[in-house]
């Protein structure tokens, strides 16, 4: 990103005698951030100058564009992926594996801890920890969806 | 609270047996027994560190881990919360259309460096090209309208679907304002997984989608429980806070006032939020921390700066025009409406929740968030003061009128000259003109709408908080009797409440203050915050000029709603889903004893009890499968009921059933014994099970004579799970924390039977 | 928890019998009996409001007394606060002068409308003349110079005899700051006559005498006191109040946030002090309330306008100027100094004080006091920074010099010509000038001065707040350090830490930010305060940026204090006085049991107990009169030791003699029967005593084997007074707040028998 | 007190040019505070007013003199009636009547107000209040001055 656009010096200016409000912009340094520096074309005479300066108001803003687009590539990335896993969650992990997940009630925190150690391969430990997540994700889902004891 | 006495059995770092001393999903803590493992976790900690150099040096550490999980919350609420700004400001724009020089700015940062905004239309600039020029080429006409107004609907639609699914799919937890959730968590209530990690995300990614998706709800609420999942995911870097739930519960304390100071740029305000609205056991403790972690998030946010103008939020603002002593009669007028607008608002939407909950509506949550989102953007669209943003809208109600403005509210007749010597940029004299009026009409209907539409809102499965809505009704209401008021003035200057202080050329009235008065009366009203709300507000606006106006109307928009009900919307909601909530505001006026309320009442079976010395395992474990307590006295023997101790069910099974894998030769006939000296083994019997261990030597006992008031008040002071009752020093019954919410039930007339419980 | 259970035998709202159910003086009230006292008032009210009109209005005037009573609090206290401030400001004036226009004018105000102050010498006009104009004729010259000397000994000698003798004579009570005192009555304490009448007059009159006597001493701390006694003598005006201790303590509660609210002009700082500093019981209810109370101050001073400029207090100081991260080094230089200055002033003036209650020097208190003020007069009047008071100079010191000052503190170079197009009046680059370097010196001289003279001067017996001492202690040597900085960067814009924001033409160290920081350390270091100390700054200076500069500034200020010791200085005179204050924010760390706390301890004789119906009145007489124990607990028998109830010794007494005097038939041998059904009575014997009205049914009983931190915890948390142990259903032994605390100053190694107890 | 005292509008003016710093008062409304009306003379030529007046500062103030004389005479009089009431009791009181003060131990708050009721004549019960007071000063001069149990 072209750094220079991160900041700007802003003056508004109100109507003033025949001359219509009017919004200047200007990438100038804070120190130069004054109507006298920012308004050109100046629309009023030499005179009146000062007068219509006190009534414009300038403001220096800064902003990081940078972290605008980082933001913004992160968050739709996150919600891309998320999109995919739930389209891989809904239709082709039930084509992989069937078996009722309902069956096993859920256990408690700890006791899953402690299940995760019983993986031998990090893919089966993942795969525990997986189908201990899913099985928590339904049991929540019963509960706020289903039965509305909670969040309701 | 570990039977540990003098002797010193167990070591308090280390639980002998995995699980003894946890506790299951949905069951309330044991505040004291908490926090007692605590003080001797540290008492061990401060014994080893005169030891040696690495001991000390993990006392200090120790000691410092509070500070730096603070400073660690503060750094990733704020984080959390710069970003959600930065996308949800991105992503309500992209409902209109779309950057060509990026497209990942937003409207007004699309146009930032433009020199092409006029004084009139501040926003346009052709960089920016809403959906009708990307589509059809042109801006102008009815088609490009028509264009506009269903991509807009089509947006909203995808924001609120994609919200509703990933929420279903990922963490159905992470729908709602969480408020109440978490004021009923920090009272000692474990829900599992409310706090995880896949809530904080899911939280986060749909809390922009439903923001951006117009519906009438705002962020305030979930940062709340946002930052309260950070502080619990970071609570796991720290042995202190990751085995101690009273510890953890003093994080998420300060974590919910992290979320306020990052919601509305207020630290104290926030702290004072934690304090008065959700924290439950420990205000003071937390007190300087919460205060730190708050500032430490604001300034995150600051140095992120999303809105790209230092503020950290869109509404803040800042005039010092003053106000006049009978001015307080319309502050008053507003206080009365927020407050019954405060008491409509609760009674109806728990009624439509109530609903939801019960009939055929709650079976169809992602049609319901598709529907009201489609009825939202349909009816929002046309009105330019419900299509924009809550936070945008507040943030042109509270503005006040200068020269400088262009917006149609600011619509007042122009002064033929400007007077070359007025100070500043102020208009004086202020006749309203033809925009002015267009700008009301269309005021009032967006609060007709936002009033209704917001029932049903809130509670939908997705995030969704009440504060900007709220606020928002009561900004456009402030704003339209501030206008009102203003224009009384002006053409009547010469009535005697006018005279003197509104003279001609004077600015004397401030629909800018007026609305801001609004927000905070219906804020107050919906959520019966007091202090924190005035501080919030105050620190909104950086004046103290305004405490005394914005007091009068939280004052008097409380005691009209308490007046009706004393309920606010969380504790409302707190109550409609029965969670084990015990209000440490409300005083129990009922004349009631203790032996009322407690268990076994007259007639039923006589209380389970263990006695010290004279059971086998098989009777234990008989006596545990036959009942569902989840705890059991402990007495000198059946015949005298001289209370020994308490011991829990959990605990009781998981020592039975280890000792029976572990343990040589405990049988079935094995004697359970409680004693500290075991008594003399006959030759032949098998040998017994000690389990004073997990003997609670010190439960707490009332007297039967004693009154429920005080119960409660030490059920509530001290955070007690159960509490055991006697009689002349005999064992009578007990009472637990859900028998004291049952009978609060049956007083209030409610189903006891909702009270939420394992 | 009187013992009306449910036959209700007692009207609670009349006491049976005067004196039962009070306290004796240098006693400690039962929160929980006190509450419960509340509640069955409240209950009876809302019960009888449902019969009639006049009760319904009665019932909702009893609600809404709490809040007039907050509202005429504040009323008070801003009037008083505001002639406080008016009357010493005149005082102190006349020091150096009297007003010629009307004697009742100070010095600023004698010049308010003078045309003749010039830019130099701004407070100079002939109307004002000093004692050597009004004696000598001239104002110049070393004759001037001594007779203006002499007289400001003399005047400052007259003011403090006259402070002390008032002292004295009328109210002895007033004396000091009165926090430590305030802290231990509403922790539950109860010292008559502390709030009264007589305490109110004297310690209003003479603060006034004791400020402008110039004695290193400021109105802040004595302003709470006067605050609480305005609250407690306006308690008579309610039944509410009047009769129920624990009601009027949160009103005390209140009253101190009120106190500090118009000491600072800092409501809500006030508020959060009350919560932080003083308050014991009831955090959060009185919140709300103390805020009202606090503003309503805040307001009444702000109409009575005693600086005649709209400010609350004299230093009030609205700068923006920015200030830079590097910048938090020197704060927390601050902050070490104000730590350690802080723990060095605790240790010295503890020290000093207990000379003063142990040796010769306490016996001569009006000597002592002449003596200090003599020397503070001395030494004081030729350094103008320490001739000023202590409020003008900290005002001086937080006050950014811009072009428009001409004190000696702004005495920089003027540059060669003011730029014209320079944005407002600040000076930008600044070398320092001859003024500057001379005023540094006497501002070295002051500090030392300063920190000396206030460790003798605080705890004399005169009213004495330590607020303004420790704050312009903290603010000279902020002041000092900032403009070493600002010269430093001037002379060094080159080096690496001031290239980027120390350019030259910028402003960019702020000497006032300093000496404001500086002045945060020294008050948190001695006082211990942190958000209370961070907000009232926050309010002082109106301005949020500078929270973080305050708030690091405090946080090492009180770790550095709190390494060297815990203790505040409020916590400090506590000790020394040896208050029974339970100490709320202290976890009590050592791990000893309920039953090495009790009493009896082994070997002593066994606990005096009675027994519900098997004593006469005379056995009963006999007990309570060789014993001095302030209750006795009443047993089923003395073979079972179960545990019926506790009864208080002055309600016994009082109870038996009036039972002796109107009861027939009542001698010395009729049996006591605390039962509720009465025993079959023998024909000839003398009637029975019942006496079950007065037996508390519900007294706490902890097991034997309960840790010390929990049962320190349950005192604190409900305020008990006693409470009994027992082992196995059986009674051992009780333990009482004297118990605690004497137990807490063994551990501490310090004597235990130095805790003041009736 | 003359009311038009009671307000005025000052102006600061730092050192311009060759001019020194001054400062200006004058009786003004609020409205009309601004520098333009209160600097009379204006010591600049013409053009330069705008500049010079930039950097004046100008503050209104309002004041009560009517407060500031009640309070400090109220003030005045209570001390000096303080005063003389301390001089009866120590001097006058002592001659009228001849008792010792340390007698009777100190009563209860409760029990000294229902004893309070025992005078007859109003002029008893003031005597009676008294001297109840007066113990009750004695008893705390003990505590405090002499005995060092409190406030020390």
């Amino acid at each position: 990103p072209r750094n220079f656009e991160d900041v700007r010096c802003k003056c508004i200016c109100p109507p003033y005698r025949n001359n219509s409000g009017h919004i200047y912009n200007k990438n100038v340094t804070q120190k130069d951030c004054t109507c006298l520096h920012v308004v050109e074309p100046m629309p009023v005479p030499g005179h009146d100058v000062e007068a219509y300066c006190l009534l414009c108001e300038c403001k220096y803003e800064e902003r990081s564009s940078t972290t605008i687009k980082v933001t913004i590539i992160i968050y739709l990335s996150v919600v891309g992926a998320l999109l995919l896993y739930m389209l891989f969650l809904l239709l082709v992990d039930p084509l992989i594996r069937k078996h009722d997940p309902y069956t096993q009630p859920l256990h408690n925190e700890e006791d899953s801890e402690s299940a995760a150690a019983r993986g031998n391969t990090v893919l089966e430990r993942v795969e525990g920890a997986q189908q201990r997540w899913k099985k928590q994700v339904q049991e929540q889902r019963k509960t706020v969806f289903d039965r509305h004891k909670l969040l309701s | 609270m570990n039977g540990s006495g003098p002797t010193k059995l167990v070591d308090p770092l280390e639980d002998p047996l995995p699980g003894v001393g946890t506790y299951e999903d949905f069951n309330t803590i044991d505040w004291v027994r908490e926090k007692s493992k605590d003080r001797d976790r540290h008492r061990e900690i401060t014994n080893k560190s005169r030891q040696s150099t690495v001991a000390l040096l993990h006392s200090v550490s120790d000691a410092f881990s509070g500070w730096l999980l603070m400073l660690l919350v503060g750094l990733m609420a704020g984080a959390l919360a710069g970003g959600i700004d930065i996308a949800a400001h991105w992503l309500t724009d992209l409902k209109g259309g779309v950057c060509l020089i990026g497209f990942w700015f937003n409207h007004e940062h699309c146009c930032w460096t433009s020199n092409e905004t006029t004084f009139q239309e501040r926003d346009r600039c052709p960089q920016w090209q809403s959906w009708a020029e990307l589509i059809t080429g042109t801006s102008e006409g009815a088609f490009a309208y028509i264009v506009n107004y269903l991509m807009y609907i089509f947006w909203a639609l995808l924001f609120s679907f994609l919200a509703v699914i990933l929420v279903r799919a990922f963490a159905p937890y992470a729908c709602g304002s969480g408020i109440p959730e978490i004021k009923t968590i920090l009272s000692g209530f474990i829900i599992r997984g409310y706090l995880g990690k896949w809530t904080l995300i899911i939280k986060t990614i749909t809390l922009v989608l439903a923001v951006s998706s117009g519906l009438s709800l705002g962020k305030e609420g979930p940062l709340v429980h946002v930052a309260c999942c950070c502080a619990n995911i970071l609570c796991h870097l720290f042995t202190k806070y990751r085995k101690n739930e009273a510890k953890r519960r003093e994080v998420l304390s300060a974590a919910a006032a992290v979320g306020v100071s990052v919601a509305f740029g207020a630290p104290i305000g926030g702290v004072l939020f934690s304090l008065e609205e959700v924290s439950y056991y420990f205000p003071l403790k937390t007190l300087w921390r919460s205060f730190f972690a708050a500032l430490v998030a604001a300034f995150t946010l600051r140095s992120i700066n999303p809105f790209g103008n230092s503020r950290l939020v869109l509404f803040y603002v800042e005039f010092h025009a003053p106000w006049h002593l009978i001015e307080l009669a319309p502050f008053i007028l507003l206080g009365i409406f927020g407050g019954l607008w405060g008491v409509l608002f609760i009674k109806a939407n728990i009624a439509w929740c109530r609903r939801r909950k019960s009939t055929r509506l709650g079976h169809y949550p992602i049609i319901e968030v598709l529907v009201v989102a489609a009825l939202t953007a349909l009816l929002a669209y046309p009105n330019s003061y419900t299509r924009m943003s809550g936070a945008e809208l507040i943030s042109e109600l509270f503005n006040d009128c200068s020269l400088l403005d262009s917006s149609q509210l600011c619509g007042y007749k122009q002064p033929a000259n400007v007077s070359e010597t007025g100070v500043g940029n102020s208009l004086a004299d202020r006749p309203a003109g033809e925009g002015l009026y267009t700008a009301l009409w269309q005021l009032a209907l967006a609060l007709i709408f936002k009033m209704l539409i917001t029932v049903i809102t809130f509670g939908m499965k997705v995030p969704s908080g009440l504060f900007i809505p709220s606020m928002a009704v009561g900004a456009i209401a402030g704003r339209l009797l501030g206008v009102g008021m203003e224009q009384l003035a002006y053409y009547n200057h010469d009535w005697l409440i006018f005279r003197g202080w509104c003279s001609p050329g004077a600015d004397c009235i401030t629909p800018g203050l007026y609305a801001m008065v609004g927000a905070a009366a219906c804020l107050g009203g919906v959520t019966r915050m007091t202090v924190s709300l005035v501080v919030i507000m105050f620190e909104l606006t950086g004046g103290l000029e305004y405490i005394v106006p914005l007091m009068a109307a939280t004052m008097t928009s409380k005691w009209v709603a308490d007046a009706f009900g004393r309920e606010g919307i969380y504790e409302a909601h707190i109550r409609l889903n029965g969670y084990p909530f015990l209000e440490a505001k409300e005083e129990f006026e009922h004349s009631s004893l203790a032996v009322d309320v407690m268990r076994p009442r007259r007639g039923d079976p006589a209380l389970a009890v263990l006695t010290q010395d004279g059971m086998t395992v098989e009777e234990v474990e008989n006596l545990v499968e036959n009942t569902h307590y989840s705890g059991f006295p402990v007495v000198v023997s059946q015949e005298s009921q001289r209370l020994v101790g308490f011991v829990l069910r959990r605990d009781l099974l998981i020592s039975i059933d280890n000792a029976r894998k572990r343990q040589d030769g405990i049988v079935g006939a094995s004697l359970v014994v409680f004693t500290e000296h075991t008594p003399l083994q006959p030759p032949e019997a098998p040998p017994f099970l000690r389990l004073r261990s997990i003997l609670d030597l010190s439960p707490f006992t009332v007297t039967d004579h004693t009154p429920m008031d005080i119960t409660v008040d030490i059920f509530r002071k001290l955070g007690l799970r159960q509490c055991l009752v006697t009689h002349n020093g005999r064992l009578l019954g007990i009472i637990t924390k859900k028998d004291i919410l049952k009978h609060m039930a049956q007083i209030a007339n409610r189903d006891p039977d909702s009270i939420l419980f394992n």
